[in-house]
């Protein structure tokens, strides 16, 4: 019985992290696009008076997508249809199940992992989620019997199967580094201290690793530059024929992914929870300074650390978005054949080379 | 026959030609205003000053006549020079109100200003004020600042109208048009000094502010006001109906026709156009019964007609139909109508309305006959020859023999013979454009389209056949004759096609030798009343 | 910094890049560089504002309209309005000049007889259809009366219904022309 | 001895009676044309005379003659054109005035050398005092049997009717004054046809000057050489110079063709009064350039005068002295034509107007810099290119004032000073 309710709280945190990241992107986009141009950004939702800097938007958001006529053309497979932001929306949300929020927590005798499930597999099964949830997208151009829905469905595709290689080529690396496709072993032993100072982190170990990662799980996310599914100014793409909470349920995707690839970099490469020199028993710097502070607050620091890392790798990834152009679909796919997949190749092979060497 | 060059070309023209009109016969424009080819020649606007070699001056090309040998310019600076003082010297007491000129548009001084002017103001003094926008006659009204004194006008009621109610009075540049004491311009033709008139200083009462001239579309047609069959222009809006309340024929223009009426209409003829847009417009198909009106589709209306002559036949014989036509009717309509009565055996057919009078005619253009193809009728032969007025038709109502009628256009309650009788028949059918007393009686009408709003022709008194466009689509349900004729006539076992204009045209032009080729070709419109040079730029 | 004209010809010729511009890194780390400072220092001159401090300066370029507003320019196209005569009649002559012109067909007028036979004509109805306006001023260009202008600085004419954006000649001549002060300069609107 | 014809008996009342008339070999020349010679050989002899029109044209009388078609059907007529509007020129009032019968005996003459039995006097309005001494004149001739049918038993008929225009200058002009004579308004006609093929009332008619006729009948006393031999060569005899103007004595002196103007002025006319200067001179009535003091060395014939770009005229010699501003002088002219237009053409009718109106703005000081230019320009688009001479004549006097004097109306224009001595 308590596992259950261990394991439905643990859900209801991650999620709620996870919605409220989301809810709050929505509104940081606004803003930090606003700040970066010199605007203001959203302001006028108000409740009572109140503006408290737009963040009533994204309720308001919610509000409005929710009550729009749903509709659905003439033409299009009315289930299919419906079905599919459900399924993109699905496979981004389960995806942040095996991200560690933090280490054990120890409560009343027992200890429970910060994390909704931790599998031995844990990457392979982010990809596979995210692979999956190309199906939403594909079923969305399909189903609208729209040729440019059809068109910005074929780019999705196209696009994230081609990423997801550059991403899996690049995390062999880091698995090859650290032993372990686990997420939390992973982040466990980002906890060693590197040369006896700098935080054994996987960026220190894989630089070349993150930003291929970086940049592919940012091409995953489908957002500028790498927007050439949706397409603005030219096909509107997959989602063209939505409207409603359908198409605010393919917005949240986005951002959810946003949300994920954020969290996976942070804990691929930044030592997701680990705080630099925090132990589970205290604070050890180098030179053997030893502050020890209490378990409890420990866990709490090391999930505030992995929100913190989570928060500031969202930003940088609007930072992006809301700098560089978009790349042209030739350009993208060159990238992605020509340029990323090879260097991550020769990751993979340098980082063998380095292991051999060390290890002889 | 001498031979001149003008421009460089050489062109031979009859003794006594001049200079004007040897450059037209080489399409060469020369600017004018005083000059008009249907009036003596004033010579006084000087706008039409060429060079001829060898002569110490300019000299007007509208009077001098081409000699052998002599060489023209038209083209060179002392021309041109000319064209553009003379200009300059028009528009210098030449107030500047276009924007509210109905003239504006078709605009002599704006055309050759805009040609052969453009030449920056250097008029500093104040223009002469003189009286404007006053009526001079029932459909004439005159504006004296705008007058350039080019003396068209007063030529007009000397040599054409002969009635001399225009004169110019004062001198110098005090001068301008007046009536003769006691007078107005109420003549016949007086709505042809607008026509001629090169500036606004004579417009239309009637079109004035209705619409301004460029939103206007032009039609050829010919004026169904008498049996002369003057050749008109039918100026319509439709593209700016706000303009003109709705009214979509505007105002009707001669078309030239040396043969017919040369530059001019009579201003009965030139009104004569209400009927078109007018409220009594007959727009629906209705079928009354003894009760009440109701508004029927074309497919009912239709079917209804169809019925009621077939129930006729087949009760009492073709016998038992009456039609009675119209001399209004145009010559393809009323050989369409025809050809159905031979199929089913109709004989009993007239078009003479024994009401009808002849109206005022004259010596020049106006015939006492009212109807434009009564000579169309009689060439067709529709018509009882044994009788010689169309009232035989009632004794035959009378006697029971006609039971059903179909009357087109005319208004047969007004003829005494027929008022006794039309109460007598089974089925009375009215086939017309506007509503009257024949109409109010029918049990079924038809509304049908007017001469604005079909292709057509007309026989005028002389059996000169000429062809009219349609300027208009049908106002509501309107109908050509002939179409209502071919939709009954398909019930009857007859193919439509043999209905269609072309097949009509065809037919007739084969058995009818009135019917010439010549005449109907498709007619060109000709600005008369205005220089090819505005055209252009309309 | 390089100059504009280098960097273009550089990226005509990509053989002339060194291998650094050829990864496009550092040139995106310099992008990523300048919309960052932007960033940081409008959210501290907003946090400032918060604080009552550095209100002089803006943090933003935009326009909070409807509670600020510029100076508009005099030539700006605003609301159109007929102008009057010394007695209050509409100018217009109603020449349909503008009407002629209009490339949106918009304006609508109807003429009829001015008692005055100096002035002669004059518009019985003049509509304009702001649905349809594209405001080019045209019809301003081609009035050979002044009849017509641009000038009031009105620009939320926005209407419930179609009906409500046609302006019909009273209305029209009603507007006033705005006085023309501060052009570019934001105000507060009370 | 200078010869005198129609002046020997100015200012004496008894000349225009018939009776002194006689006395004097009145109605000899007529009888003997008449009586003794052909019409052909009237008309040689005044061919032979070399007298000119003397109405301003100066167009030989003799050929005019000949212009009448031989075999035309229509009746012919003689019209004798006593219009005198010119501003200068009051010659022809004198002729009426003293020596009425002069004009109605070379009336017969004329009449019969082109077989014309009905002639029409045409008057301007404002002569009616003098119109009434003719037709007294005239009443007295038919009562002695002069006009009338079967004059002197030869078969001939003759009548004259005179007719008082309403005052209009352009009646002056020939078919404006046939037009008039018709009831019409006075507008010229075009020409083609000239009036000798088809004019009053479509007949051929010949229109002779006032003072032409009245040569006539001294040279067919005294044969057309001896007419001729009194002035210089292609400008035969006498005529009348009506010198108006800053000058001691005006008047009308009858001096030969030729006689240089400033013997005009300064011998007969007496000189400019009170001492002053001469400035200008108008040699040929109002529409003739106007000549510069230093160019009065001029002989006053048709040549020698359109040698000097100038024209004789109708001969009335309008003398100004230096007290006279010329802007003024030429705008009272401009304002002249601007009232004598009669409307008929564009250039004429509105260019009279428009050179009036500039004129006077710059008398007001309103003048701009480019009033002059546009003054020569609107004149030289009036020159040339009207039906009739009018336009000419309102286009001359401007160019040539303007281009004579332009410092004074250059004065006038730009800095609103008038250089006329006061």
């Amino acid at each position: 019985m308590l596992e259950w309710a261990v394991a439905a709280g643990k859900v209801a945190f991650s999620l709620f992290v996870l919605l409220n990241f989301v809810m709050v992107l929505t509104w940081a986009e606004r803003k930090q696009s606003a700040l970066m141009q010199d605007r203001i950004g959203a302001n006028r939702a108000s409740i009572l008076g109140f503006t408290l800097l737009g963040l009533f938007h994204p309720i308001a958001d919610a509000i409005k997508m929710v009550t729009k006529e749903d509709f659905v053309p003439q033409g299009a497979s009315r289930a299919l249809h419906t079905l599919a932001p459900f399924i993109a929306l699905f496979f981004a949300l389960i995806s942040f199940a095996v991200i560690p929020l933090g280490d054990e927590l120890a409560v009343g005798g027992c200890t429970i992992s910060l994390q909704v499930i931790d599998l031995n597999v844990g990457i392979l099964y982010v990809f596979a989620a995210m692979s999956l949830g190309v199906y939403g997208f594909v079923l969305a151009g399909w189903a609208s019997g729209n040729n440019f829905s059809l068109l910005g469905a074929l780019r999705a595709s196209s696009q994230m199967i081609s990423y997801e290689i550059t991403i899996g080529a690049t995390v062999v690396g880091l698995i090859m580094v650290f032993g372990t496709a686990s997420l939390q072993t992973l982040v466990r032993r980002q906890g060693d201290l590197l040369l006896g100072f700098l935080p054994g982190w996987g960026v220190f170990y894989q630089p070349l690793g993150f930003l291929l990662f970086t940049t592919a799980a940012m091409a995953e996310t489908k957002r500028a530059p790498f927007d050439l599914p949706e397409g603005e100014s030219e096909i509107i793409g997959y989602f063209t024929e939505y409207s409603g909470i359908k198409f605010g349920m393919f917005l949240m995707t986005d951002f959810t992914e946003t949300v994920v690839m954020a969290g996976l970099v942070v804990t691929l490469f930044f030592g997701g929870w680990q705080f630099p020199y925090l132990q589970p028993d205290g604070f050890h710097f180098p030179g053997a300074a030893v502050v020890s502070i209490s378990p409890l607050a420990v866990s709490i620091a090391q999930v505030m650390t992995f929100l913190v890392k989570l928060a500031v790798f969202c930003w940088l990834f609007l930072l992006v978005r809301w700098t560089f152009p978009r790349f042209r679909y030739d350009q993208l796919m060159r990238l992605g054949w020509q340029m990323m997949l090879p260097l991550s190749i020769l990751n993979v092979l340098v980082t063998g080379a380095l292991l051999l060497l060390l290890h002889r | 026959m001498p031979t001149l060059t003008i421009d460089g070309q050489q062109v031979t023209v009859s003794k006594g030609a001049t200079i004007m009109q040897a450059a037209e016969a080489l399409g060469i424009y020369i600017p004018r205003y005083c000059y008009h080819p249907g009036l003596r020649v004033a010579g006084s606007c000087r706008m039409c000053l060429v060079e001829i070699e060898k002569a110490p001056k300019l000299d007007i090309a509208c009077y001098r006549q081409a000699a052998e040998g002599m060489v023209v310019h038209t083209t060179t600076e002392p021309v041109k020079l000319a064209r553009q003082s003379i200009l300059e010297f028009l528009l210098s007491n030449h107030p500047l109100d276009c924007p509210v000129c109905d003239q504006s548009g078709e605009c002599d001084l704006q055309n050759f200003y805009m040609e052969f002017g453009l030449y920056q103001s250097r008029f500093l003094e104040n223009k002469i004020k003189r009286r404007k926008a006053f009526p001079i006659g029932r459909h004439v009204m005159l504006d004296n600042e705008r007058c350039i004194l080019c003396s068209r006008c007063v030529r007009f009621c000397e040599e054409v109208s002969r009635s001399h109610e225009l004169g110019i009075v004062n001198r110098g540049d005090r001068s301008e048009i007046a009536l003769r004491e006691g007078s107005q311009l109420d003549n016949e033709y007086s709505g042809n000094v607008i026509d001629i008139c090169p500036v606004g200083a004579l417009t239309e009462r009637e079109f004035r502010f209705q619409c301004r001239v460029w939103y206007l579309n032009r039609a050829a047609s010919v004026c169904p006001g008498c049996s002369r069959g003057c050749n008109i222009e039918l100026h319509y809006n439709v593209n700016r109906p706000h303009q003109s309340g709705g009214k979509r024929v505007l105002r009707l223009k001669p078309r030239f026709n040396a043969e017919v009426n040369k530059w001019w209409m009579c201003d009965e003829g030139r009104y004569g156009f209400e009927f078109i847009d007018a409220p009594s417009r007959l727009q629906d198909f209705e079928i009354r019964t003894a009760q009440r009106t109701v508004v029927a589709s074309r497919e009912q209306a239709v079917q209804t007609l169809s019925d009621w002559i077939g129930d006729s036949i087949d009760r009492h014989g073709s016998q038992s139909l009456g039609i009675f036509l119209s001399p209004k009717l145009s010559n393809e309509d009323l050989y369409g109508i025809g050809k159905f009565a031979r199929h089913v055996g109709i004989d009993c057919l007239d078009f003479r309305n024994p009401s009808e009078r002849p109206g005022y005619q004259d010596d020049f253009l106006i015939q006492a006959d009212k109807n434009p193809n009564t000579r169309g009728c009689l060439e067709l032969g529709l018509y009882r020859r044994s009788e010689d007025s169309g009232g035989w038709m009632a004794g035959e109502i009378q006697r029971g023999k006609v039971r059903v009628l179909i009357v087109f256009l005319q208004d047969l309650a007004l003829a005494p013979e027929f008022q006794q009788v039309l109460g007598r028949l089974e089925r009375l059918v009215f086939v017309g454009s506007n509503r009257n007393g024949t109409a109010e009686i029918a049990s079924l009408v038809v509304p049908s389209a007017t001469y604005a709003e079909k292709d057509g022709s007309f026989t005028n008194f002389e059996g000169r056949a000429q062809r009219f466009e349609r300027a208009v689509v049908p106002l509501g349900s309107a109908v050509a004759e002939a179409d209502l004729v071919a939709s009954v006539a398909v019930s009857f076992g007859m193919q439509r096609e043999e209905f269609e204009r072309e097949r009509l045209l065809s037919d007739l032009r084969r058995e009818y030798p009135f019917f010439d080729q010549e005449a109907l070709n498709p007619p060109e419109l000709e600005w008369v009343y205005q220089t090819p040079i505005g055209q252009e730029r309309l | 910094m390089s100059r504009p004209k280098d960097a273009m010809n550089r990226l005509r010729d990509p053989e002339a890049l060194s291998f650094w511009q050829r990864t496009y890194v550092p040139e995106i780390l310099r992008g990523l560089k300048l919309t960052a400072a932007h960033f940081f220092r409008n959210l501290l001159i907003h946090i400032f504002h918060l604080a009552g401090l550095w209100k002089d300066r803006r943090g933003a370029e935009t326009v909070q309209y409807p509670e600020e507003v510029r100076g508009y320019s005099p030539r700006l196209r605003s609301l159109h309005r007929l102008t009057k005569r010394d007695d209050g009649s509409p100018r217009c002559v109603a020449c349909m000049m503008c009407e002629t012109i209009c490339p949106a067909r918009c304006i609508y007028i109807v003429a009829t007889e001015h008692p005055d036979p100096n002035i002669e004509k004059r518009p019985a109805s003049f509509d304009i259809d702001l649905g349809k306006c594209v405001f080019c001023g045209f019809c301003v260009e081609v009035c050979p009366e002044d009849a017509i202008r641009m000038d009031t600085h009105i620009l939320n004419f926005a209407a419930y219904s179609r009906q409500e954006m046609v302006w019909d000649i009273n209305r029209l001549l009603s507007n006033e022309p705005q006085r023309v002060e501060g052009i570019g300069e934001i105000r507060k609107v009370k | 001895m200078m010869e005198k014809i129609l002046s020997r008996h100015f200012f004496n009342a008894e000349a225009r009676k018939l009776s002194f008339y006689l006395n004097d070999g009145g109605y000899e020349a007529a009888r003997n044309a008449l009586t003794q010679m052909t019409p052909q050989q009237v008309a040689d002899q005044v061919i032979r005379s070399n007298l000119r029109g003397l109405g301003g044209a100066g167009f030989p009388a003799g050929r005019k003659w000949s212009f009448i078609p031989k075999d035309s059907p229509n009746p012919r007529y003689l019209v004798v054109n006593c219009d005198e509007s010119e501003p200068g020129t009051f010659k022809d009032r004198h002729i009426l005035e003293w020596t009425p019968h002069s004009l109605l005996e070379g009336i017969i003459i004329a009449a019969y050398a082109i077989g014309a039995s009905q002639c029409f006097i045409y008057t301007r309005g404002e002569y009616l005092h003098y119109a009434r001494m003719l037709q007294a004149a005239l009443d007295e001739a038919c009562q002695a049997g002069f006009f009338g049918k079967n004059i002197w038993g030869t078969g001939f008929d003759l009548d004259v009717l005179i007719h008082l225009g309403a005052g209009a200058y352009i009646c002056g002009e020939e078919s404006a004054l046939l037009e008039s004579l018709e009831g019409k308004k006075g507008w010229p006609r075009l020409r083609p046809p000239f009036p000798a093929v088809s004019g009053l009332f479509g007949c051929p008619t010949i229109i002779n000057n006032t003072e032409t006729l009245s040569y006539i009948p001294a040279i067919i006393r005294y044969g057309g050489s001896w007419f001729a031999g009194l002035g210089t060569p292609q400008n035969g005899g006498l005529r009348l110079y009506s010198v108006s103007g800053h000058v001691k004595n005006p008047g009308v002196y009858e001096l030969p063709l030729g006689t240089p103007l400033r013997e005009i002025i300064y011998t007969h006319a007496g000189g400019i009064r009170q001492g002053r200067k001469l400035k200008a001179v108008i040699p040929g009535g109002s529409s003739t350039p106007v000549l510069r003091a230093d160019e009065i060395d001029v002989r006053m014939d048709f040549d020698s005068l359109a040698a000097i770009g100038s024209l004789l005229g109708s001969a009335g010699i309008i003398v100004m002295d230096e007290s006279t501003c010329l802007v003024k002088a030429l705008a009272v002219l401009a304002k002249f034509y601007h009232h004598e237009s009669c409307g008929q053409c564009t250039p004429c009718r509105e260019g009279t107007g428009w050179m009036a109106r500039i004129l006077n703005r710059i008398l007001d000081g309103q003048g701009v810099r480019d009033d002059l230019e546009n003054l020569l320009r609107v004149a030289g688009n009036i020159r040339g290119t009207t039906i009739c001479a009018l336009g000419d004549a309102a286009a001359m006097p401007v160019f040539s004032f303007i281009t004579k004097f332009r410092d004074e109306f250059e004065s006038h224009v730009l800095q609103g000073r008038c250089l006329a001595s006061k």
